[in-house]
C-alpha cells in the first residue's frame, strides 16, 4: 500500500545512488519535482531510462547524477539539442555518460516485457538499422509458426520509477489522464514506485481516459503541486513553452548551466 | 504574397500529402506540414501522433508531439506501446512524415551520430525516437529537411533509419513492409526515388531555384529528372493557413 | 469509414460462409442481434473464434453454422454446461465441431499479436498443462537474453470480428465502456469489422473508461437497440440472468431448442 | 442456526483467505468464497477478476465474472489482455482461487474433458479459462470443489492446470513462480499438500463429518494427517454475511 509521504522522504526512502530509474511522461506529466530533490539529495551513479530524455534528464545529467542513459530520442522537443546530454555524451562532461539506445518502438516493448514480467518483447523493428550493432539489448527471435525473424528486446524492470499523476486519494490509488505515455508500464515494471501528484483527493472521481494505479501497486505518494514544471499535467497546468526554448540558452554554457541550477534547485535545499 | 524558403518547404510537404487518410506525423517540420494539409487540401486527414493521440485537430502548430492540445482534440488517446504496436506496427498509416538530419541518396536516414573526422568526437544527434518502425511500416514515406551538402549526404554516418537500403529489392529483402520513401521535400525542390534505380533524383524545383543550385546543394551527384518541373508557388490560402497555425509556435 | 448500414445489410456485406469470425464480448457487450441476423442469412462453416463461447456460440453451433471453434472457456455462465456445444463435440450433432482449445491468457495474447501484426506472443503460459498437445497454435520461443523457454502463440487474425458497443456517431466513430474485454484487440486484429451499437448519436461525448474505434478502422455499423440481450451493454441494458439460467432447459433438448430458434430467431426473417 | 454443507465450504474457503492482500478470482464457488471474505475476515481484500475490474466490491454475488456490478464499484476496469499480463502473469496477486472438475492427488486439475470408457466419446467440460496461469503466477492457489470419488480422483483425465505436478520440485522444474495450491476446501473438510510429499491430505473435518466419509470420498487413498482438526462451525456472522450476498443470485 502507498504511504502518503513529503517529497523529501519519498526519495530519501525509495532512490538510492547507483539505481536504475526511470522517471517517465511523454511530453506531459513529466517528474520534474522529484529529479530536483534527487539532484539536491546528490543521488548519483544512476542508470537514467526514459524514451525522450528531455530537459528533466539534461539537468540530471550535467549534474552527474548519471553514469549511463537508456533512451529513444534526446532532444528538447520542438527546440533542439538537449546540450548536456550532449557534452556529456561527446565530451565526458562531468562525467563520462554510457549509451543504450533504441527507437521508441523498441523502448515501449521493453516497459510492456517489464510491466508483463516477460525476459523480452517481440516487434517488427530496427530492420536494416544499425542500432543493433550499439546496444546488448537488441536480438531476434524466429517465430516458430512461420519462421519469420522478428526483432526482441530485453525487458527493463527499473529499481524505482517515478512518475508525476494528476491526483491520488487518501488511500493512496493514482489517477493520471491526457497522453498516458508509458507511464503505467513503467510503473508496473519496477521494483519500486514513487508517484508526485498535484493534489491529494478524498475521492477519485472517474475521468474519461485516466489510468487508475492502485494503491497495492505504489510505494510512496507525495503531494508536488506544479510538480511537472515546465511539463505540464493536463487539467491543472499547462506546457511552459518559453521554458523549454529558454533552455536552450541556459544548457548551452556549462557555467550558465550551474549557476541556473544553483539558484533554482539546490537553493530549495538550502 | 511573398514567402520565405521554410514556407515554401513546408507548403511542398503539405501538398505531397494528398489522396492520405492518416498520417503518423514526426515532431517538427513534419507536423507543421501535415497540420496545414488538414488546414487545406487534406481536411479529412487523420493525424497520428507518437504521444498517442489518434484523429488530433490542433488550432495551433504544436511545440512538442506532447502538447495538452493533441490530446484534447483528438479522437482517442492510447498509450504510447498501443501506438506502437496496435497503430503503427499493424500498418494502418498510410503516410508516415519525418524529418531527419542525413539523408542519403536512397533515402536512408540518420539521426543519431555524425562523424567529425579523425581524434574528434562523434557528434550527438537526438537519436531514433519512432523514425526506424514508422519508415518501416507505414504505407509510405515523405521525408522533409532542409537542402544542404551537410544534410544530404553521398555517405551516411550511421543509418538509424532505412529507406530504400543500397537500391531496388532492398527493403523486400529486409522485410520491411510499406513501399518507403515515395519523396523528399525541401526548401529547393522535391527530390523522389528514381523508378528503375530507387536512387533520389531531382523531379522538381521550386520557383526561383535552379536545378544547379539543387545539385550543388547535394553530397552525391543529384541526377535531374527528364521533365524537370516546377512546383507551383505557395497560394495565398497556403501561406495564410500556415502563418495562422504558425502563430504562437514560434519554433514548432 | 465506417458506413451505416442495417444490420441486414452489414451482415450480408461482411460475413461470408466460410469466414473466420470472432465475436467478442467477455459477458458484456456480446453481439447477439448479429449472430442471429447471421443464422436467420444461413451464413455456414464458420470457424468461430471466441475466449468464452458463451450462448451465442451454443445458438450458432447448435443451427450447424459452425465447423471449427477455437476458445477458452465453454460454459454457461454460473449456470453450467452448454449444450449444444457439448451435443457437437460428444456427438457430432448437428455437424462435428473441430476445437482450437487455449487458456485465456493464450488467446488474449492471440489476439493482441493479431492486432499488432506479428504472427505471435510470448507468454508465461501453459506449463506443465496437457493443452499444447492437442492444438498447434501453442508452441515454444526461447528468450535470447536469458536463455529461458516460454510460450508462443499464434496470432489470431479473423476474416472479420463483430462486436457490439454502446453507441457511435454519424461519421461512424464508435465507442464502448465498462468491461471492454478484448474487443479492441479483436476488431484491430480482423480484415473486417462489424459493430452493431446501441444508438447512433451526435457526438461521442469522453466517458470514463471507454475505448474508441476511429471510424476508418470499421467497415460497417449497424443500429440494434438491446442488441447484447442476453448479455448487456452498461448504462443501457441489464444482464438477463434469468435468460441464462432457463437457456439450460431450452438448450439440454435438440427440439426444444430448434424450437426455441425456430420461434424466436427465425421468425424474425419471414 | 443450521447450515447446508455449500455453506459450511464457502464458509471456511473464505476463512483460508485470511492474510491475504489480493485475490484472482474464478467463477462460481471462489467467487462466493472470495466476497464472503471481503465481508467477513478481510475487508480490504481486494478482488480481481478475469473480466478485467481490480478492486471490485460487489454487494450481491455476481451470476457471472462479467456482471456489471463488478466494473461499476472497482477501483479499476482494465482490459483482458491486461489483466492477464500485467497482472496475473505479472505475479502481483497474492492468492488464486479455483474450481475445479477434477482433481489429482498432487491437486493437479482437470477442467478439460472425461474419459467415460472405451467406445465413448470423451465427456466435455467447460476448459481451461484463466487456471493454468492463475495457478502458476499467483503467491498460492486454493481450490475448492466438492468432495467425491468423481472429483478427486487417482488420475486426471487431462490434466488443464498443474498444481504439484508429479510430486516435489515439480513447479520448479516447470518454471512455476507461484508456491502452488496450499489447500483443498470440499464440502467435507480441507485437504492440505504434504510438507514432504506435496500429496494432499486430510488436515480437517467440518463438524459432524468423519475422516472415514472424507476417505471414501476420495479417489485415491487419503492420508489422514496427524492431529486431524475439525473446522469451527459457521459463525452467525459468517452465515448471515453469505445469505444477504446470495441474495438475488441464487446459482453464483
Amino acid at each position: 500500500m502507498a504511504e502518503i509521504r513529503s517529497l523529501r522522504d519519498a526519495v530519501a526512502g525509495l532512490v538510492h545512488s547507483g539505481d536504475t530509474v526511470a522517471m517517465e511522461g511523454f511530453t506531459h506529466l513529466i517528474p520534474f519535482a522529484a529529479a530536483h530533490e534527487m539532484i539536491r539529495q546528490r543521488v548519483s551513479d544512476l542508470t537514467l531510462v526514459r524514451m525522450t530524455p528531455d530537459v528533466i534528464y539534461d539537468q540530471l545529467i550535467g549534474m552527474g547524477a548519471a553514469r549511463k542513459l537508456v533512451f529513444s530520442w534526446g532532444g528538447n522537443p520542438g527546440v533542439g539539442s538537449l546540450h548536456r546530454f550532449r557534452d556529456a555524451v561527446e565530451n565526458g562532461w562531468p562525467r563520462p555518460l554510457e549509451l543504450d539506445e533504441h527507437s521508441h518502438a523498441g523502448m515501449a516493448n521493453r516497459y510492456v516485457a517489464g510491466a508483463s514480467r516477460l525476459p523480452f518483447a517481440v516487434l517488427r523493428g530496427y530492420r536494416g538499422s544499425d542500432l543493433p550493432s550499439r546496444s546488448g539489448t537488441i536480438s531476434t527471435v524466429v517465430c516458430p509458426f512461420t519462421g519469420e525473424e522478428l526483432a526482441a528486446v530485453a525487458a527493463i524492470n527499473p529499481d524505482v520509477t517515478v512518475i508525476h499523476a494528476q491526483r491520488a486519494d487518501r488511500d493512496g490509488n493514482v489517477q493520471l489522464w491526457g497522453l498516458v505515455g508509458v507511464q503505467k508500464e513503467a510503473a508496473l515494471a519496477a521494483s519500486r514506485v514513487l508517484v508526485t501528484v498535484e493534489e491529494i483527493v478524498d475521492d477519485l472521481t472517474p475521468a474519461p481516459g485516466a489510468v487508475v494505479l492502485p494503491s497495492w501497486t505504489v510505494d510512496a505518494v507525495a503531494v508536488a503541486p506544479n510538480g511537472a514544471h515546465p511539463s505540464y499535467a493536463a487539467g491543472y497546468t499547462v506546457r511552459d513553452n518559453g521554458f523549454y526554448q529558454s533552455w536552450d540558452a541556459v544548457s548551452r554554457d556549462r557555467d550558465a548551466f550551474l549557476r541556473w541550477m544553483d539558484e533554482n534547485v539546490l537553493e530549495g535545499a538550502r | 504574397m511573398t514567402w520565405t524558403s521554410d514556407e515554401l518547404m513546408t507548403v511542398n510537404a503539405a501538398r505531397a500529402l494528398a489522396g492520405a487518410r492518416t498520417c503518423f506525423v514526426g515532431i517538427g517540420l513534419p507536423s507543421a506540414a501535415a497540420n496545414l494539409a488538414r488546414r487545406t487540401t487534406e481536411p479529412g486527414l487523420v493525424l497520428i501522433y507518437e504521444s498517442g493521440t489518434l484523429g488530433s485537430k490542433p488550432s495551433r502548430l504544436p511545440l512538442s508531439i506532447g502538447d495538452g492540445e493533441l490530446a484534447d482534440t483528438a479522437d482517442a488517446v492510447v498509450s504510447v506501446p498501443e501506438i506502437f504496436n496496435y497503430w503503427l506496427q499493424a500498418g494502418r498509416i498510410d503516410v508516415g512524415f519525418l524529418g531527419a538530419a542525413q539523408v542519403d541518396r536512397f533515402a536512408n536516414v540518420n539521426t543519431t551520430v555524425v562523424d567529425r573526422g579523425p581524434g574528434r568526437p562523434e557528434g550527438r544527434l537526438p537519436g531514433a525516437g519512432g523514425a526506424p518502425e514508422i519508415a518501416a511500416s507505414c504505407g509510405k514515406v515523405l521525408l522533409v529537411l532542409r537542402h544542404s551538402t551537410r544534410n544530404l549526404v553521398r555517405r551516411l554516418d550511421f543509418v538509424t533509419t532505412v529507406g530504400h537500403g543500397d537500391g531496388p529489392g532492398s527493403r523486400a529483402r529486409l522485410g520491411l513492409p510499406g513501399a518507403g520513401p515515395v519523396a523528399v521535400i525541401t526548401d529547393l525542390g522535391i527530390m523522389r526515388p528514381d523508378p528503375e534505380t530507387a536512387e533520389l533524383t531531382l523531379t522538381d524545383v521550386h520557383p526561383g531555384t535552379t536545378p544547379e543550385q539543387a545539385v550543388a546543394a547535394t553530397g552525391w551527384p543529384l541526377a535531374v529528372a527528364p521533365g524537370l518541373r516546377v512546383t507551383e508557388p505557395p497560394t495565398e490560402t497556403e501561406l495564410t493557413a500556415l502563418r495562422r497555425l504558425a502563430q504562437g509556435a514560434p519554433d514548432a
